[in-house]
């Protein structure tokens, strides 16, 4: 447990969309039980899956996440009763889009993590962390927040700075 | 005084003003269609085709950075695009329908406020136009004063030959320069025949009756029978060669971002819509009226020239059929009428 | 199978009886009192063109048309995207097949009554896509040729050679693509993109008043036409058309850059028909397949 | 610009162990808007609290981040302190650094960086925080409860008791629902009808009980606390004001062979009628479709006799309109029926068992009436086809009942016991009979039940077979079942004189429709769904509905009676107060831009938007927008993620706060 971390060229970045009552408590519950896990993850409260618009995963993407996790109460047990379901049929569409514009679908995973489910969390983030240092950064959304229309483009040294600095 | 210059000697020119650093902006094949674009080479350049975009945006981008910011807690810190940094241009192959529109949008660039994007771009921007040989049932240069062989706005003008290669007119001094340091490539004008011009099929449109109808109609019923069935895109704005309108935009975060400029269409809903949420355009025969309006009454009234060359783009892109051209022969038998 | 599909290739007469009959029923509802506008189309300046029009005088019922040209889905001039026109009262619209859907789709979305509507329905061999003969390559796997439960329908339809189903082809191609290859594809063509929003404009359903895309605050989507702003405007445009889209591709022939956007509304279209058995457009559904949901839905890609 | 304040906590080591605290605090304080930033050991000690407090004060704070632990922790705690310090609690955001930082992270580097990433996100979300109030609502302090069986009834007495007034709504001419057929009950043998009967009477006479038999609810609206119901009073042709329960009328009623569907069809009873003996309300009802006089106009021999002249054939159904605050539906179950069902039916029918149409083959329902001291028989068990008593009696158990290929996956819970019970009581009664069961397991979880069902086996020798029966025929006048033990692995066959079927219990038929009336959800066999399985288990997904019996899902006396007690401990927690208080975390219809696809209602779990008509000052309607009920909306969200234009919004997770927080990654 308490060996020595091996250090990575790579950390991605992980921005997780959990919703309150089942995943972000299970969560909760991975650190009162003291689990590690790597610190890649950035979490992103919800109150239900059903909350979370598709727009959001986009944005994330364009903002530079390596890998993103939507997570939340298994069917039956969403606290608004119906809300995971809705958004499981959401996502189910829009990874087919997705995938049809050809971001790797193995950089967006999808879970159910209930708020006793802490080890699952951990497994959870773990593998996705792994799997997407693997991979290595996402270039795709990336490189198209750099890139202009040809009549736009002007390469002055200032707005080139300003550009790779820019979210 | 006029030269001639090879097909082959056309695209070696390309290559040279490339290879001087210069960037070059020519028709150039882009999946279905042609567009103009950077030319890397003189092989890319692809004269055939009318582009399906105008080559405003040689001037006028589609969109472009005018600064970015940075802010914490010290403020915010504002650094400016630096207007060096656009680069020599040639502009070559481009169509007098596009480049006749060039020196019309001067005017409004240069008024009351002077754009150095935009002015800064003709600066440095040398325009070979070319003659034009094949019209379609869109075209109508020859309607608004235009002709297919017009040298408006161009410093040198191609002339397709018969035989092959192009007879070339030094317009300006500008072009004399380009033409002077190419010297080798071009050879004295031959008496070789040129090809036959296009020729657009709509009569020639008494432009001054129509503004003054315009004058007097702002109120029309004309306005509703043409218009209730535009859509509300911004197709004719952004493929006209004379539209400029623009929006800015601030993008990026609250920490760091750019300030954008980037085309803007009269047809939109939002277009003129205030900030209280009150809109006094607020149906589309109102957006339309003053797309008309503004193209040949009001630009004409304050600058003299017409916002419109007859390339026909607003035609072939509306996707619910608006004719402007047939608009103008309405609006034109009316003038008679009234 | 029928590679080079051309319109031509139809009997003008068909076109000539539909615009016949389409007259006299415009002139009727017209006259009657029945309608206050009657939404079809006219025949533009340029040769074999058409346009869409807005009949409220019974003596101009005879400018209405049907032909190859008309390809406008005249279901847009339903919606609250356009007010103005709503505003005349009862209105007739002509519909071929494929506009019908939209019509059915508004029907379950709240925006149109059925008993509002005077729907003349037309019987439709195929229209035109890009380049003036071809004919569109929707109507070349089109399936709702004769629309049904219409006020009236006009027209008849000849034997049809079977079309080369050149959408379904390219859309099987880019499936047997890798990811990285479909995104260099939307790549090259979303960077063609102007942001001139023909798409939404002429999509029946994109009525909405405030277009999630115009929003600023927050910014969902950048505005600007910039490849990054249009890749994320084409899949927002194309989630929010999932289940709703009922496939008249006017988004696609609206496009003057030539963006395949009608490749994005089959895929959904797909998806969502093998995953939930649900098709748009058929008949009028309280909810969309996104709208609902069954407890044994699919749920294999989560963990 | 925001001026947010950032806190940030050691708890102890528990954070500072991992995480550079100072560090964080230093990061904060270089983000834009944030005004003061501070490091504390126990932010949520009275002192750390008190250190919050003087600095909202002090520098003027519009916005509070306190970098912690988990909100589910401390949120409330500083929340309230931010609003005893003058700030909207909805203005004070925890970042988690404990459980989801310091607790999982060793390495300082990564786990300082991440907590700083977590604070800035918080920082970016706090700025664009509302201040939100909480929601208040009033309450009608009235009830109403949907069914007068034993769940009802328990729920309406508790209620009324508590000193509210409640509307006891029965569609039958009498409540006592089915416990008032039931002979014995398990596992004590206890006279159903002698503990049944005087709560219905204690129902019937309770001064805060407005009782509507032979009714019906036709409309519901409103919402928690402000329900409008319609109720329908069906035309019973007599005047209750004037009926004194005499029961001339019956006695005197020429036509009296109508099967009494409270017997099962066992007995007969007049036109007019009273269902059971100890009826409440004991006023009859006229069966119009058997009645002489409706059916021919002549007759009206129950008018001639009535003495106070109640009988009014021409009386017409009434519609009663009802305010109340809150609804306990108890509307019950019914039986299964093994009969033919039709085409493209999801449940099927028994055709193997002959779907009905042996005489000898009943229902555990009826065994009861047969076994009822004041049923058909008088309590003797006599088989239906002869009058005889029957010597071998076979009982099959789970007929329709986790039988998967007839439609029902389910467990009915209480058939186990009462067949148990049914054994017993035909042994009581024919001591030289046999009774048979047939069962797949015997689920015997209650107090005293698995005793119960023992000394059935034990001491009244019902021979249990494990197994299953694949076919019932008449044979002479004898019914013969075929079925398997699998303990021994044969085949069995019995020749029955009876046959007794534990069928499924199922909830009534018509359950959906007062449901969709009702707005609230149910699942694939109709039975209401809970708010929560467990949390939940008497609340309704739609606040202000409850749950009591077995229309929420099988259940036996017991339960059902605690079920209903325990629905209506939650009226009464909710008629407490005057106003209902409640999270403003609701959702917000954008009038400006709503085009009314109404996709928000068609996936609003709790029945919570309604459309609204907008309308100018002279009373012309403008257009139809979506209106969202702050008082039913559950907060979940999934109408602002379905909203094409984003015209509905959650107070709380606005696309502001969470796009601020996606922006700051």
């Amino acid at each position: 447990m308490h060996g020595h971390k091996e250090k990575h060229a790579f950390e991605p970045k992980i921005v997780a969309f959990v919703c309150t009552w089942c995943t972000y408590a299970g969560a909760d519950l991975a650190g009162t039980s003291r689990l590690q896990y790597p610190a890649n993850t950035r979490v992103v409260k919800f109150p239900c899956t059903g909350r979370i618009d598709p727009v959001f995963i986009l944005r994330a993407f364009q903002k530079g996440a390596d890998g993103v996790l939507v997570s939340g109460c298994h069917p039956g047990d969403c606290h608004y009763m119906a809300g995971n379901f809705h958004a499981r049929r959401r996502f189910a569409a829009f990874r087919q889009l997705l995938d049809f514009i050809g971001v790797d679908l193995n950089r967006l995973q999808f879970s159910w993590v209930s708020a006793a489910e802490g080890g699952k969390w951990v497994e959870v983030v773990t593998e996705l962390t792994e799997r997407v240092r693997a991979m290595g950064p996402m270039p795709e959304f990336r490189e198209l927040e750099a890139e202009e229309c040809w009549s736009g483009a002007i390469d002055t040294p200032e707005l080139k700075e300003a550009y790779e600095t820019i979210p | 005084m006029a030269k001639s210059i090879s097909e082959q000697n056309l695209r070696l020119l390309i290559d040279a003003l490339v290879s001087e650093g210069k960037r070059v902006i020519g028709p150039r094949a882009a999946g279905t269609m042609t567009l103009y674009g950077p030319l890397t080479t003189g092989e890319e350049l692809s004269p055939g085709e009318l582009p399906r975009r105008s080559a405003k945006e040689c001037f006028f981008p589609l969109c472009e950075t005018i600064l970015a910011y940075e802010r914490d807690k010290e403020g915010v810190r504002v650094s400016d695009v630096d207007s060096c940094a656009i680069p020599e241009t040639v502009l070559i192959g481009a169509r007098p329908c596009d480049v006749a529109a060039a020196p019309v949008l001067d005017a409004v660039f240069s008024w009351d406020y002077r754009d150095e994007f935009f002015l800064e771009r003709r600066k440095k921007t040398t325009i070979i136009g070319l003659a034009c040989t094949k019209a379609d049932d869109a075209c109508f240069c020859t309607a608004v004063g235009l002709a297919p062989n017009d040298t408006k706005g161009s410093d040198l003008f191609l002339s397709p030959l018969k035989e092959g290669g192009y007879r070339c007119d030094v317009i300006t001094e500008k072009g004399e320069a380009l033409l002077a340091a190419h010297g080798p490539l071009f050879a004295d004008a031959a008496a070789a025949e040129p090809l036959p011009l296009a020729e657009p099929t709509l009569g020639k449109l008494d432009l001054e009756k129509i503004r003054s109808w315009l004058d007097l109609h702002f109120e029309d019923p004309l306005w509703e029978e043409i218009a209730e069935r535009c859509a509300g895109c911004g197709a004719c704005a952004f493929l006209c060669p004379a539209c400029h309108c623009f929006d800015i935009v601030d993008e990026g975060g609250e920490k760091k971002g750019v300030r954008r400029k980037s085309w803007d269409a009269c047809g939109f809903g939002k277009f003129t819509n205030h900030a209280s949420g009150h809109n006094p355009r607020d149906v589309q025969p109102s957006r339309y009226r003053n797309r008309i309006m503004h193209k040949f009454k009001y630009y004409v009234d304050k600058f003299g020239e017409r916002l419109c060359t007859g390339c026909g783009r607003c035609i072939r892109a509306c996707p619910v059929g608006i004719d402007i051209a047939a608009v103008l022969e309405e609006i034109d038998r009316k003038g008679a009428r009234d | 199978m029928n590679n080079s599909a051309q319109t031509q290739s139809i009997d003008p007469a068909l076109y000539a009886t539909a615009t016949e009959a389409i007259r006299a029923e415009a002139k009727r509802v017209l006259e009657a009192g029945t309608v206050a506008a009657v939404v079809g189309w006219q025949a533009g300046r340029r040769k074999g063109s058409a346009l869409p029009a807005i009949v409220t005088d019974p003596t101009k019922a005879d400018t209405l048309v049907f032909s190859p040209a008309c390809v406008n889905n005249l279901a847009l001039y339903l919606t609250k995207a356009k007010k103005e026109i709503r505003q005349k009262g009862r209105l007739a619209i002509v519909v071929k097949g494929c506009d019908l859907r939209a019509l059915v789709g508004l029907m379950g979305e709240n925006q149109l009554k059925r008993e509002e509507l005077h729907i003349i329905g037309v019987v439709c061999p195929g229209v035109q896509g890009r380049g003036e003969a071809t004919m569109a390559a929707k109507c070349r796997e089109c399936a709702v040729h004769t629309p049904e439960g219409t006020d009236v329908t006009v027209g008849s339809l000849p034997d049809l050679p079977r079309f080369t189903p050149v959408e379904s082809e390219e859309l099987a191609r880019l499936e047997a693509m890798t990811p990285a290859e479909r995104w260099a594809f939307w790549k090259e063509h979303f960077a063609r993109c102007i942001r001139c929003y023909a798409c939404r404009q002429l999509c029946p359903f994109c009525y909405c008043e405030q277009c999630l895309c115009d929003r600023n605050r927050p910014q969902a989507v950048e505005t600007t036409p910039r490849p990054a702003g249009n890749m994320a405007w084409h899949i927002v445009r194309a989630m929010h058309l999932a289940g709703r889209c009922a496939g008249c591709a006017e988004c696609e022939r609206a496009c003057p850059m030539d963006i395949p956007l009608n490749l994005l509304n089959r895929k959904m279209a797909k998806e969502l028909k093998e995953l939930y058995g649900h098709e748009a457009g058929f008949e009028v559904q309280e909810k969309g397949p996104l709208a609902q949901y069954r407890e044994d839905d699919d749920q294999s890609f989560i963990k | 610009m925001s001026r947010i304040g950032v806190f940030v906590c050691h708890c102890g080591e528990n954070i500072s162990r991992t995480v550079d605290v100072e560090k964080v605090a230093a990061e904060a304080a270089r983000l834009p808007g944030v005004s003061y930033a501070c490091d504390y050991k126990y932010m949520c000690s009275d002192p750390g609290q008190s250190l919050l407090k003087k600095a909202v004060a002090e520098h003027g704070l519009d916005g509070v981040v306190v970098a912690a632990c988990s909100p589910r922790m401390h949120e409330k705690t500083f929340r309230s302190a931010a609003k005893s310090a003058g700030l909207n609690p909805f203005l004070c955001e925890m970042a988690n650094i404990r459980e989801h930082c310091s607790w999982v992270h060793e390495d300082r580097e990564e786990a300082t960086a991440k907590a700083s990433d977590i604070v800035a996100m918080m920082v970016a979300r706090v700025k664009k925080d509302k201040r939100l109030v909480p929601i208040t609502v009033p309450v009608t302090k009235r009830a109403l409860v949907i069914g007068g069986g034993i769940a009802g009834i328990q729920a309406a007495l508790d209620i009324a008791d508590a000193g509210h007034q409640v509307v006891l709504v029965e569609r039958e001419p009498s409540i006592g629902g089915h416990m008032a057929q039931l002979s014995e009950t398990f596992p004590t043998l206890d006279c159903s009808q002698c503990i049944m009967t005087p709560r219905m009477v204690d129902a019937a006479n309770h001064p805060n009980i407005t009782l509507h038999t032979y009714s019906e609810i036709e409309s519901v609206d409103g919402y928690i606390g402000n329900f409008q119901i319609t109720v329908r009073k069906k035309a019973r042709s007599v005047i209750e004001e004037r009926c004194t329960g005499c029961g001339i009328c019956s006695a005197k009623c020429p036509q009296k062979k109508i099967p009494n569907s409270f017997d099962k069809n066992l007995g007969l009873r007049p036109a007019i009628y009273v269902p059971f003996p100890q009826a409440v309300p004991n006023t009859p009802v006229i069966d119009r479709a058997n009645c002489t006089y409706f059916r021919s106009g002549k007759c009206g021999v129950c008018q001639k006799v009535c003495g106070p002249g109640a009988i009014d054939y021409g009386q017409e159904d009434s519609l009663i309109v009802e305010p109340v605050g809150a609804i306990v539906v108890a509307t019950g179950f019914e039986l299964y029926s093994i009969s033919e069902k039709p085409k493209g039916s999801p449940i099927k029918g028994y055709g193997e068992f002959g779907h009905g149409t042996i005489p000898d083959v009943i229902d555990g329902l009826t065994f009861e009436r047969l076994a009822s001291a004041s049923g058909p028989t008088g309590g003797k068990i006599l088989r239906p086809s002869d009058g005889k008593e029957p010597k071998q009696v076979v009982f099959v158990q789970c007929v329709g009942s986790r039988a998967r290929e007839k439609g029902i996956s389910y467990c009915s819970k209480i058939c186990c016991m009462y067949t148990a019970k049914h054994t017993m009581l035909y042994r009581h009664k024919v001591h030289d009979g046999q009774a048979y069961v047939f069962f797949m397991d015997a689920r015997t979880p209650g107090k005293n039940y698995d005793e119960f069902w023992r000394r059935a086996v034990e001491e009244e020798e019902a021979v249990y077979i494990r197994g299953m029966v694949s076919r019932l025929y008449q044979k002479g006048d004898k019914v013969v079942v075929m079925g398997s033990d699998i303990a021994v692995g044969l085949q069995v066959e019995i020749e029955a004189d009876l046959v007794v079927l534990a069928t499924a219990v199922q909830p009534r038929t018509g359950a959906d429709t007062l449901a969709q009336k009702l707005g609230i959800s149910y699942d694939r066999y109709n039975f209401y769904s809970e708010a929560h399985a467990k949390l939940k288990p008497v609340e309704c997904a739609t606040a202000g509905i409850y749950l009591a019996g077995a229309c929420q899902g099988p259940k036996d006396i017991p339960d059902t009676v605690s079920q209903a007690s325990a629905a209506a401990a939650k009226v009464m927690t909710l008629f407490a107060k005057s106003e209902l208080e409640r999270e403003p975390i609701v959702a917000k219809v954008n009038e400006r831009t709503c085009v009314a696809c109404l996709y928000c209602r068609k996936v609003c779990p709790y029945g919570a938007v309604e459309e609204k008509e907008l309308r100018d000052r002279q009373g012309n309607l403008i257009r139809v927008v979506a209106y969202v009920n702050p008082g039913v909306c559950g907060g979940c969200g999934t109408c602002q993620a379905t909203c094409p234009s984003k015209s509905v919004e959650l107070d709380g997770y606005t696309d502001e706060q969470i796009m601020a927080m996606i922006e700051s990654l």
